[in-house]
């Protein structure tokens, strides 16, 4: 084992309380590489008060937000597999027990293209809605090419992104398969958001060697130079489904979206998905699935 | 000689009527939730603008002409001119004013056509989190005219000031006041509801009853709309569909229904 | 034909004495996507006080520059086909007849990106050599996120961009072949000058349908609706090679590099292989080569 | 014990004292025109670092230890962990201060460690044109730190105030200059030429003689500098290259000699 592979509750350890935490690859639909694995340990840690950015939230953020592990939630829209409003979002915006800064798919994209490319921020004309005053990090300035009023889409580099892929060699030099199967978010920000953020946890379906990736250097998306952790854990990203290895299991979803209907059902929901099951493979048993 | 339908749905009255606007060889961009605004497109490409382009998610011009189950939109991506555009991409284009049209439908909106999906009631503590804006908020600024439909208009979506401004549309009582803070973009240039359609007046830009629909009264839409609404001094009745497009919009677009969403409640 | 299918005359008709013009795949070595019947033909219709955006400037430019169409050049490096400094550029720069704007690679890539992505501009920290006199749109200003000093490295808008590809359809959706063997500016700047331009002319290989087109739709760099003008010139960025297609013709580039020289011989060679053959055809039968 | 070598030339020299600036697992970043760089880090990897992570040109860390005509830059690639990484790539690399280590060959150099590889003479009108910066402008501001190597030191390349800058080196008299002005990297660190090594005053920033070559005298140094150097407290003589190292370059690395060019004029 290198420095950098390691188990799931020795990377979870690399995330501190109070730390803004990015979903390098979200969800749009249910095929996607959320590390939903990782997601359950930082639960089962116990971690709080994380500041959550991604793009789109759903059923991994609803999941942190009713284990009471997030303060605030950065995202341009809140939606579980593009259906539901997350019930637990819903339920603690009206409680109050969450910041949102909502933001747009333009102040997503710069931000990441910002944070990409190491660059303070970019600059948007015109833009003046209600997402602006929750956004403390964008400031308002007069553009010194013609005078007009702007705004700074500032890079969004949070201190932990963390992303699922299908293969990584040990130093995290990592492959997100073709990227045209990936969703249109996700073929973006997932190697733009690892490049901005100031630490990279990734969870890999398989361990490859150097040598595989060496093999087939025009499919590495993610490099080692970036990454300072990478775990494996095979079916990571249950209930989500990953592209060239398992279907995204849709019943659970549903299971899921039942259960965070009310406290009560989530916390049963809770203890017997994310407390209970002793490791990553416990759950997966417990969820029907042969790792 | 035109052949009006007499048993056409509110839904194919406002599917018909955002067809309307679009003009052969613009390029149109919808996203995925709002299968009504597909409907329009695809009608609209197989009657008057066989030439128009569309960007459906991150599928470049797709060529189906049907939403059924079978036309996801994974499925369609096979036929489109570039099957993934990664949403730099997307952005890329609307920001460069590529981008003619786009419609969609908002919770709320106001008298300049503000509009709002994120939620209603306080910032901080609302009383209903909608899924948020997704890109409204940069079409709104971007693309070149915006339309707003709306399944049920009344006082409650038609606010003299939106809880959240998600959507910018026109700026008070200025001419030109898009054109002086930088924003590319026309703004929102109709609303279509299940009562009639509005405009915005050029000047103040404040909302306009430019049409009625069939059977649908102006009181009726006053009474409906939670601030003064300007009429306009040639207000019509509403076109009603063609025989021709609702059929189209039935048997061969739209079989399933799914425009009817929130319009058959 | 289509209203963008034209002939090398009506495109470069496209090009108004004075434009700013961008070469959107610049050479590097000698296998690059340079649209050279394009530059012969500016030549032949003796086109003037144009502005060159290269980010390298090799014989493409260098031949413009002997044939007298520029009043200025942009580009981080002026070298033919990666070793001789150019010699018509370097003879007009000790004559002080060309405007020299140089920068950097760091410029060209966030200026690029920056006109790719439509927005202003993108701040850069520290940039404070003497490039920057030579770039009066680039501006010094205040951060307003922490107050630091910084540059707009302002968004390349060439007035019109050019590039030679392997394949386009009649409205100018077209492949730039697999991007990674091209080299690592155009891979880059080919699709991001491209979309950055006001107007843009596509020389290519071949044309194709536009089924073809949507046969492969993970292939197409270059999307129809940044795209002025398409034209069908077999060979068309000979001497330099296009993958796929045909090697470079390194004997033309030795020629070349000889005839340059003096401004004598390079008359000779204007005449002889610029403004005697009557089209693109017969300049290939001159060179040898069998369209 | 060290065997030194007693028949290197002055490019092996030149390539081991830079080799030796490169400590194990560091980044280094090597552009392609500079095949005497290029040499220094294949040594290094091949003794002190064999752990150094490597970028050459847009391959990123081939595991090449040839500089042939065999190991062109097309051919390296297809042993890299990346093949082709595009130049935004490799900027935002550098910005987000990924690279250790880089070193160049300026035609000018000052006394601040300002180069200039563009042009001798007056911006407008210039005496000599060269190939112009590439990347050299910005990984001077953004790699940690940067080596340059001259081939023939003279009056003429070490001048009072370079004609053009085209890298920024330190800032005049002001220890935290660079920090001041947000640039992220260390700037210049070494400057190694045919007859001595030069450092930089920690405080004052200004070029200090470090090590004079075997053979070489301080006075040789100082008569070839046009401005004033100071001398170290510790200067010493060059270290020279081992028997392994020399045999290394020769037989393994470049045998075509290609770190010559320059050298051997």
């Amino acid at each position: 084992m290198t420095a950098k592979l390691m188990t799931l509750e020795e990377a979870t350890q690399l995330i501190p309380d109070g730390s803004s935490v990015g979903i390098a690859s979200p969800s749009v639909g249910p095929v996607a590489l959320v590390p939903m694995a990782l997601i359950r340990e930082i639960v089962r840690q116990r971690k709080r008060d994380l500041d959550l950015y991604t793009p789109i939230m759903g059923l991994e953020g609803d999941l942190l937000i009713g284990a009471g592990c997030l303060k605030a939630v950065q995202a341009f829209a809140f939606r579980i597999i593009g259906q539901a409003v997350p019930p637990n979002f819903r339920r603690a915006s009206i409680e109050g027990t969450i910041t949102t800064r909502e933001e747009s798919e333009f102040s997503v994209t710069l931000g990441l293209l910002a944070g990409s490319m190491g660059v303070q921020f970019i600059p948007l004309h015109g833009y003046q809605n209600d997402h602006l005053q929750h956004h403390p990090e964008w400031h308002q300035f007069t553009s010194p090419v013609d005078g007009q009023e702007m705004v700074t889409i500032t890079a969004i580099t949070p201190d932990v992104a963390i992303v699922h892929v299908p293969k990584s060699d040990p130093e995290g030099n990592a492959k997100l398969g073709d990227t045209n199967d990936l969703n249109v978010m996700a073929a973006f920000s997932a190697p733009a958001m690892v490049r901005g953020a100031k630490r990279v946890i990734l969870t890999a379906e398989e361990i490859v060697t150097n040598e595989e990736i060496r093999a087939t250097p025009d499919e590495t998306s993610i490099l080692y130079h970036d990454v300072d952790a990478v775990v494996h854990v095979p079916h990571g990203a249950h209930p989500f489904g990953v592209t060239g290895y398992y279907e995204p299991d849709l019943e659970h979803f549903e299971e899921y979206l039942k259960a965070a209907n009310t406290p009560e059902s989530f916390e049963e929901y809770l203890k017997h998905f994310v407390n209970e099951p002793t490791d990553a493979s416990a759950y997966l048993e417990l969820v029907g699935v042969r790792a | 000689m035109t052949q009006y339908s007499t048993d056409y749905t509110i839904d194919e009255l406002v599917v018909c009527s955002l067809a309307r606007e679009i003009r052969d060889g613009e390029f149109v961009a919808q996203g995925g939730g709002t299968a009504l605004g597909i409907v329009s497109v695809l009608l609209a490409r197989l009657t008057h603008a066989p030439n128009l382009k569309y960007n459906y998610l991150s599928s470049v011009d797709p060529l189906f002409d049907n939403i059924g189950p079978g036309h996801s939109p994974d499925s369609v991506r096979g036929t489109a001119l570039q099957r993934n555009m990664t949403i730099d991409g997307m952005v890329s284009m609307c920001i460069r004013g590529k981008i003619d049209v786009f419609s969609t439908m908002p919770a709320q909106i106001d008298r300049y056509g503000n509009v709002n999906v994120s939620l209603i009631g306080d910032h901080q503590q609302p009383q209903t989190r909608f899924p948020g804006g997704y890109g409204i908020t940069d079409w709104f600024l971007y693309a070149n005219r915006v339309y707003a439909y709306l399944p049920k208009h009344t006082r409650r979506a038609f606010v003299e000031k939106v809880d959240y401004i998600t959507g910018q549309g026109h700026i008070a009582g200025e001419t030109n006041g898009r054109q002086r803070l930088g924003i590319p973009g026309q703004g929102p240039q109709r609303v279509v509801t299940n009562l009639g359609i509005m405009g915005f007046d050029e000047d103040t830009h404040a909302m306009r009853m430019d049409s009625v629909h069939p059977g649908v009264t102006q009181d009726e839409i006053e009474a409906n709309t939670g601030f003064e609404l300007i009429v306009g001094s040639d207000l019509q009745e509403t076109e009603p569909p063609t025989v021709e497009q609702v059929d189209l919009i039935r048997n061969r677009i739209d079989p399933m229904g799914l425009r009817k969403h929130r319009f058959d409640l």
